[in-house]
């Protein structure tokens, strides 16, 4: 790929404040940065230290107020972003500079299908009309790995998986070949192989349309593996940046090393020996068949998303799931939560059959389990400050916590977490990504459950918060007895947090083992494909190889 | 649109075209004496019958009457009109077999009909009848095959109109080639109907009809073109006499004198006539010579005071029941009244009532559960005679009386089966001894009501219009 | 899945319009005893218990109920005691006359509030968002016939250039509508304007503008699709209201419509028409009910029955 | 608005800033300032001109506003009895906002309530619910009105009742059309994962976002309802002449539009103007309740450039 020197987009100065009735919040303070076409740029740093809010202002979307563009010159191609019309930032959007969002279900409009929603993309910008971008559209549903893509098109974004609703996102933003994408932590609901795959498409436009990258990432290996140059960015400001090999190499800034030393390599320690061999959860011969159907009037069709996995959770201990995008974790979760209903199965939670509790029972049972949800933005309610979002489980579970201790309480989850006491007042559409990922899992904490299902719940956090957090789990596991289901696509995270790994493909459980037995000898081949996908840093590249898969 | 056809507005649509509900005021506008003719016709000026379709009449006994019918009539569908005819048409009225508004004039009276020859009828009755020629004002006279037994929307008569058609837009009437008599100057009518009298004055006003019977007295500001007429209408308050304190007679009269009557005259407009009695000039029996109560609020108190210290409860609960939309400012009347009656003292309390509620108090048997109370009312007697009033208001038996007096009751019989002058004097003994011993009721008003008529007719509005509207009498200028 | 619920709620709905036959039944004969109104004032109580003879109400409630269901079973939904004539032919002819005044006022009203209910929704607080607001509130709080009336003096009567009443030509809709849209625009503006407030804040509507897609098409194509259940919801209720009768209008405008019949066949008891009337605007409403509730499911998918 | 949509509720300055929030919208404050005048009328109004309301000057009938020679309190002039119009206004508000009032807030209280529950349940009663909701819609209001009338007599309570029910359904069904997206939605999901009861998640989480909608029909619904009594009075239900309310003044007047405007104008007036301000104060009520859109009424402290 050939990197031109002369920058398409230059970022000056940005300075950007979020109004309220009290002191403005900066979120982004002095932000400058260029990208090349061609060129990727890596944007490194700190869960809310504003990485979204700068890529967003280039898009023009960060609502004024309450947003506040203090100052900063954003020049695209030698047009000023700031002097645009509606009208002139209408043709560049979505033609020009295209952006993958961070949290995929709430950017998805509920309403309609997926295929719809690419193709407007086409219709637009004049590249075409309804019918005759079906095609265009199916094409593109494939080139992101989603299966069945023909008649995958006509369904809503609530029928996708977490990780397809990503690649939908991450075809809406290719669909004209931008010259620039701006990619929000493009593979966070992806496992290792799709995600390769993903990175590969990404690279392969890049070579073949000079299109220039901007990816925000938390995933250390990816951003080796992309980025031709590296920005890392901490309470709204820039640390450091320059070359990739650089930054990883020779980390100047101390945030930086924090972060480059934080990688976890499957350091044992962090794993349980389950203090007890009591069997907390027994899940046997769980299916679920979700009934399809694009229209009200379509006939119906049952897709298979769950199909009799079984398996055993020992009290203190965490399973690690992992597997295929869409292959049928979160919906197992959702089942063990009562919240979808199973086609077939039992679950067994200490020895009552969960699939048919009723009432107080279910009452008794929902306050031991408890879930992060993959999508945390869409599980908190807008209505709701964080402070009575994660104090809700005490109101609803009267003798967990006295109502006096609630504040306290609230003030020592968030800390616990990494967020600062003010956010309680705060909304949940005020937050970044993985702060509102963290309120989800301080919400969990709060009720303090017997096992908490936790669903890429760490996927948003940066690396230094992911450790922290991870060992804030670990910690509750040792003094506590937790039991954790934990669903994620970080290979590296489950190896050390995990006791038990279980690997999903299509719908199934492939393979089930000891953590470590199954990281040395994997056996099944797709378990073996995970592994090795495990992208290299760039500048070892020498040519980039299809990856195993 | 045609020079010689007309649009007349109603205020309501009538439900049905049944000629044998005539008394109905939007039926009788459109039917009678169009479609329709009765045996005889109620002169307005004298109230004395005059000929219709029957020529002449003679009484040969107390209970039978002879009419001679007019020649060379036909009925719109071709059949002869004929004593035969006539009699099909009573004996449809009388049969029982379907519901006949007309019929209530006759009170329980049995009617026979005998053809005597073909243009001659016989009627007897089972009680005598001195006033059946002015009865017979109200028997419409329908084609023989019209259904006997079946209420019809389609009424065939001899009328100099005959009925083109009947959506629940309109009615349209168009001249009868075949008529007996003078052919109209209107060649075809249609009625449409508007609840609103202001759109209905406007509909006159724009031209788009040419004429509107009883608009309101407000809507009534252009004096070419709107005209008064007394209307046979006479409100009045029914006083409940069967309770304490409405018993006693200085009561009543304190409630006559405590109006301020040419106040209220305000509400109808400055034609009304204030009404000492229940039938309007032109009736017979109505007595001109008597005066009406006149405002006195002193001597209402001093009444009062009067009863209240030979121990009549005059604190008691009044209640004074109106009806909704009975008549243009009917509420604000009873309203005022009430007022009134507050302030000489006497504890009246206003409720309104929907039209079925209300009856319940208007006609014999009375809810149970009624304690002293007076009652808005309206009554309509343009037939020619007090017969119409007097025995239902006045007579212990009446369908709206609260009087109980067997005395009474015999004098009213008396003035019954009296005819002539005779009869006449007697009938305003009646109003009088009503009127100033026993005070049973309070007559407000003969009321006004108000025709706009648009410019290109020759017409003229007057003591019938309320139950019909003759299209035979209406010129068309130039 | 949708006929099967086609299928069932048309058969709640059966058994619901039976319910409210019966209801209706029996309530409205709590209302009194119509002979009184149907003879003339002053005609004797024979004569009132001969009309209640040759009219059946003589007989115990139960046995006229029976009477009406035996009748109905062979489609005789009884005579009008008014109108001489079967009810159900006077309720029907009756119900166009309203159902073209309702489709038209609630089409236009429904269309035009969505514009304007969006166009102010996209930009709270600016001068058109307040005037109409005003404009609209306006409308749908004052007194219809008020603004009838005053309609035609101004324009039949002052200006001369609407007919004042009556149907006939196209300018004789005009009033009417105009008078039968104030007060479903003026709700319907109001709860557009609201839902899309919220909806146009939702994140998706950030992804439609990075897609770069025309302002019109995010707020009527994104933003209304997500807002529209409250909106058809307000818009099936206020139809159902002109379908149970435009009656303000009916009877200002003259036209012959099942309000106006209603009402005065409820005055007057006439009770085999107020039972038909009700017969033919229950099933109406019904049916638009339905329709809502499957076009819920049609506009958010979401929804599943 | 409940606790979570206005959390600050309960800390003591929560009144301070909620006042605050008002200064920052003129338009609202307006209407605040507006119907607490109302208020004030209604509560010592009485105390001044109810003598005045009743009194007869049936030689001023009519008299025209503006014209000062009866005194101050003539200056809206004279009704068809001659009566203070002015004085009327202050007295009948006591009843006209008292009925609609009470009738707006049980029908959306109650038809709120069972809206919620007929969309977010499954189970039989929520199919009960709706179909007596479809029932009422199909039920004309005047008939349920003189069945009332009949069976349980005229009072102030009954009025109250046969309006709360007739207008329900359409709270009814928008709480539940809303309901039937909101359930689907995740923190929904998430707080019954919680363990939260049907009522938390009803009350807490889904009506919050359902009430600005409800909220927003009330409004509007409070003229209807003004004007429904005013017909409903006709029938002989409800408020009696000498009592009075707007509607009742405006029916009053309605026969006098091209004569003496003014009989009907004012009380409409009245009726637009509390309307209009309970809308006004509606949608500034939903700005604040929405944390998205809270911004608007606050003042933005930018940082010096
Ligand atoms: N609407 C808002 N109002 C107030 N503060 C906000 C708002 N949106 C974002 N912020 C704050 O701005 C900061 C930057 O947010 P941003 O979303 O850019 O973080 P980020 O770097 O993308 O983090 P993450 O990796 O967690 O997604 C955060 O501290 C966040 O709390
Ligand atoms: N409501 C639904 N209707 C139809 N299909 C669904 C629905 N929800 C999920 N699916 C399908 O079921 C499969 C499993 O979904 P699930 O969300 O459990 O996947 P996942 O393993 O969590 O994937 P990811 O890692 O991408 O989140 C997917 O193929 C998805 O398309
Ligand atoms: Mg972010
Ligand atoms: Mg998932």
């Amino acid at each position: 790929m050939t990197a031109s020197d002369k920058p398409i987009l230059r970022i000056d100065g940005l300075t950007v404040d979020f109004l309220s009735e009290g002191d403005p919040v900066r979120a982004v303070d002095n932000v400058s940065f260029d990208v090349c076409p061609g060129e990727t740029l890596v944007i490194l740093g700190e869960s809310g230290s504003g990485k979204s809010v700068s890529t967003g202002t280039v898009m023009g979307l960060i609502d004024c107020p309450p947003g506040d563009i203090v100052s900063g010159t954003l020049v695209f191609d030698g047009t000023d972003l700031s002097r645009l019309d509606n009208e002139g930032r209408r043709e560049l959007n979505g033609r020009r500079i295209a952006m993958i969002f961070q949290d995929p279900l709430a950017y998805l409009n509920p309403v309609y299908t997926v295929g719809r929603q690419i193709a407007e993309v086409f219709e637009s910008h004049g590249a075409g009309e309804g019918g005759a971008m079906r095609g265009r559209v199916v094409r593109l549903l494939e080139r992101v790995g989603i299966p069945e893509a023909e008649t995958r098109v006509d369904y809503y974004p609530h029928q996708f998986s977490g990780g397809q609703r990503q690649r939908v996102m991450i075809a809406m933003a290719i669909a004209l070949e931008p010259d620039i994408l701006i990619a929000d932590e493009p593979t966070t609901a992806l496992d290792v192989s799709v995600q390769a795959q993903i990175l590969d498409l990404l690279r392969d436009l890049q070579r073949e349309t000079g299109m220039a990258l901007i990816m925000i990432t938390h995933d250390l290996e990816v951003a080796a593996a992309m980025a031709d140059r590296i920005i890392v960015m901490n309470a709204g400001k820039v640390v450091e940046s320059g070359r990739a090999e650089d930054v990883f190499t020779n980390p100047r800034h101390s945030y930086t090393r924090r972060l480059m030393s934080a990688v976890p390599h499957g350091d044992p320690k962090k794993r349980s020996r389950p203090v007890e061999q009591e069997v907390l959860l027994q899940v046997a011969h769980l299916s679920k068949h979700y009934k399809l159907g694009s229209g009200p009037f379509a006939p119906k069709r049952e897709f298979k998303a769950v199909d009799d996995v079984s398996f055993t959770l020992r009290r203190g201990e965490t399973v690690g799931i992992v597997g295929e995008s869409g292959s049928g974790k979160s919906s197992i979760a959702r089942m063990l939560l009562r919240l979808n209903e199973p086609t077939s199965g039992s679950a067994l939670f200490a020895g009552e059959d969960i699939f048919k509790l009723e009432g107080r029972a279910l009452n008794g049972f929902r306050r031991k389990v408890q879930m992060v949800f993959q999508d945390p933005f869409g599980s908190m309610n807008p209505r709701m400050n964080v402070r009575s979002i994660i104090s809700e489980p005490w109101a609803i579970h009267r003798d967990i916590l006295p109502r006096q201790r609630w504040n306290e309480r609230v003030v020592e989850l968030l800390e616990l977490v990494g967020l600062k006491p003010e956010h309680a007042e705060r909304y949940p559409h005020q937050f970044s990504g993985g702060q509102r990922q963290r309120i989800a899992i301080a919400r969990a904490l709060a009720s303090e459950p017997e096992l908490i299902v936790c669903d890429e719940a760490v996927s948003a956090l940066d690396v230094s918060i992911q450790m922290q957090v991870i060992e804030l789990l670990a910690d509750l596991r040792q003094r506590l007895g937790l039991s954790y289901i934990f669903i994620t696509h970080d290979l590296p995270i489950v190896r050390q947090f995990a006791d038990r790994i279980l690997v999903m493909q299509r719908g199934k459980i492939v393979e089930e083992g000891e953590t470590e037995a199954l990281f040395v000898s994997p056996r099944h081949e797709y378990t073996r494909a995970l592994l090795n996908a495990v992208p290299q840093p760039k500048w070892l590249q020498r040519d980039p190889t299809p990856l195993a898969g | 649109q045609n020079a010689s056809e007309i649009k007349i507005v109603l205020p309501e649509q009538p439900a049905n075209l049944e000629p044998c509900g005539t008394i109905i005021t939007n039926v009788g506008q459109i039917l009678s004496r169009n479609v329709v003719e009765p045996l005889t016709i109620i002169d307005p000026k004298s109230g004395q019958p005059t000929s219709g379709l029957a020529t002449e009449w003679k009484q040969t006994d107390p209970n039978t009457w002879q009419l001679k019918l007019r020649e060379g009539v036909k009925f719109q569908d071709g059949a002869a009109f004929n004593a035969e005819a006539v009699k099909f048409s009573i004996e449809r009225m009388t049969g029982g077999k379907l519901t006949c508004s007309n019929i209530a004039k006759f009170g329980n009276a049995k009617l026979t009909v005998t053809p005597i020859d073909d243009l001659t009828v016989e009627i007897k009755s089972d009680t005598p009848q001195p006033i059946l020629p002015t009865l017979l004002s109200v028997v419409m006279i329908v084609s023989p095959n019209t259904p006997a037994d079946k209420a019809v929307n389609d009424p065939v008569g001899t009328g100099p109109f005959k009925l083109s058609s009947f959506t629940p837009q309109t009615v349209v009437l168009e001249a009868f080639d075949g008529y007996w008599g003078e052919k109209p100057a209107i060649a075809r009518a249609s009625y449409v109907w508007r609840p609103e009298s202001s759109i209905r004055a406007a509909m006159v006003e724009t031209g788009e009809a040419d004429l509107t019977p009883s608009i309101a007295i407000q809507d009534a500001t252009n004096p070419e073109t709107d005209f008064a007429y007394l209307n046979s209408e006479t409100t009045a308050i029914r006083i409940d006499a069967g309770f304490a304190p409405l018993d006693d007679v200085r009561i009543r009269k304190a409630l006559n004198l405590a109006i301020d009557w040419n106040g209220l005259a305000q509400l109808f407009g400055e034609d009304v006539q204030r009404a000492s009695q229940m039938v309007v000039t032109g009736i017979n029996g109505h007595d001109d010579k008597l005066a009406p109560w006149a405002f006195d609020a002193e001597k209402a108190r001093a009444l009062i005071a009067e009863a209240k210290a030979a121990g009549v409860p005059v604190d008691t609960e009044i209640e004074l029941i109106g009806r909704n939309g009975i008549y243009p400012n009917g509420t604000e009347a009873m309203e005022a009244m009430m007022a009134m009656w507050q302030d000489v003292g006497l504890n009246v309390k206003l409720t309104m009532l929907d039209v079925n509620d209300w009856l319940r108090y208007l006609q014999k048997p009375f809810p149970e559960s009624r304690g002293p109370n007076l009652l808005q009312m309206m009554h309509d007697n343009n037939k020619g005679d007090a017969a119409f009033t007097v025995p239902i208001f006045y007579t212990s038996g009446g369908s709206y009386s609260t009087f109980n007096d067997a005395a009474f009751d015999k004098e009213i019989a008396d003035a019954m089966a009296a005819t002539g002058e005779d009869r006449t004097a007697k009938f305003k003994a009646i109003f009088a001894k009503v009127h100033e011993e026993l005070a049973v009721d309070i007559p407000m008003f003969h009321m006004i009501g108000y025709t706009r008529v648009g410019s290109r007719l020759e017409w003229k509005p007057d003591i019938t219009t309320n139950s019909e509207i003759p299209l035979a009498n209406i010129g068309l200028k130039d | 899945m949708m006929l099967g619920y086609i299928g069932r709620r048309a058969y709640h709905s059966v058994i619901s319009v039976i319910g409210l036959l019966t209801l209706v039944f029996f309530l409205t004969r709590l209302t009194g005893d119509p002979s009184a109104l149907y003879l003339p004032l002053d005609s004797s109580l024979e004569a009132r218990q001969a009309f209640a003879r040759l009219n059946g109400l003589d007989q115990p409630i139960y046995v006229q109920f029976f009477q009406y269901l035996h009748n109905l079973l062979s489609l005789d939904f009884g005579q009008s005691l008014r109108q001489n004539r079967s009810a159900i032919e006077v309720a029907l002819e009756a119900f166009p006359a309203t159902l073209k005044l309702a489709v038209v006022a609630m089409t236009l009203s429904i269309a035009l509030a969505i514009v304007v209910g969006a166009l102010a929704a996209a930009r709270p607080g600016s001068l058109f968002d307040r005037i109409a607001g005003l404009v609209s509130l306006a409308g749908a709080s004052t007194p219809d016939f008020w603004i009838a009336i005053v309609g035609i003096l101004v324009f039949a009567v002052g200006l001369g250039v609407l007919p004042t009443s009556g149907t006939g030509s196209g300018l004789h809709w005009i009033m009417p509508i105009f008078v039968l849209m104030l007060r479903p625009f003026g709700l319907l503006v109001q709860v557009v304007r609201g839902t899309m407030i919220s909806a146009l804040a939702s994140p998706f509507i950030k992804t439609a503008h990075a897609k770069g897609m025309k302002r019109r098409k995010i707020i009527f194509g994104h933003a209304l699709r997500n807002s529209l259940l409250p909106v058809i919801t307000v818009a099936g209720d206020l139809a159902t209201g002109l379908i149970n009768g435009a009656v303000v209008v009916e009877t200002i405008f003259g036209w012959p419509g099942i309000g106006k019949l209603m009402i005065d066949s409820i005055i007057q008891r006439d009770f085999a028409v107020v039972q038909s009337t009700i017969l033919v605007t229950a099933i109406a409403i019904f049916i638009v009910n339905i329709a809502i509730d499957l076009l819920y499911a049609v506009l958010d998918p979401r929804i599943r029955y | 608005m409940t606790e979570l949509t206005l959390p600050s509720v309960k800390s003591p300055g929560a009144l301070r800033q909620l006042a605050i929030y008002l200064t920052r919208d003129k338009l609202a404050l307006c209407a605040a300032v507006f119907l607490l005048v109302l208020i004030v009328c209604v509560l010592v109004g009485p105390l001044f001109v109810g003598e005045l309301a009743g009194k007869l000057g049936l030689r001023q009938r009519n008299l025209p506003p503006f014209a000062l020679e009866h005194g101050f309190i003539y200056i809206l002039g004279a009704d068809t009895l001659g009566r203070p119009i002015l004085a009327r206004l202050i007295v009948g508000a006591q009843n006209t906002l008292g009925i609609a009032a009470a009738a707006v807030f049980c029908s959306m209280a109650v038809g709120g309530t069972l809206g919620l529950a007929a969309g977010y349940s499954e189970r039989w009663y929520s199919h009960v619910i709706l179909r007596l909701a479809d029932v009422v819609m199909s039920f004309p209001s005047l008939l349920l009105a003189l069945i009332v009338l009949y069976t349980l007599g005229p009072s102030m309570t009954n009025l109250v009742i046969v309006l709360a029910i007739t207008r329900m359904p359409i709270f009814i069904r928008t709480a539940r059309a809303e309901v039937l997206e909101l359930r689907e939605r995740m923190f929904v999901s998430a707080a019954r994962s919680m363990g939260a009861g049907s009522g938390r998640i009803l009350f807490r989480h889904i009506a919050p976002l359902v009430l600005p909608t409800l909220v927003t029909i009330a409004a509007i619904d409070f003229a209807t309802v003004i004007l429904a009594e005013s017909s409903l009075s006709f029938l002989g239900l409800g408020i009696q002449p000498p009592d009075f309310t707007w509607g009742a003044m405006v029916a009053n007047g309605r026969g006098y539009l091209k004569t003496a405007w003014w009989i009907a104008f004012w009380p409409g007036l009245a009726i637009l103007l509390t309307t209009l301000s309970l809308n006004i104060l509606a949608s500034w009520a939903r700005t604040v309740a929405d944390p998205l859109q809270r911004w608007r009424l606050q003042s933005l402290r930018k940082a010096p450039r």
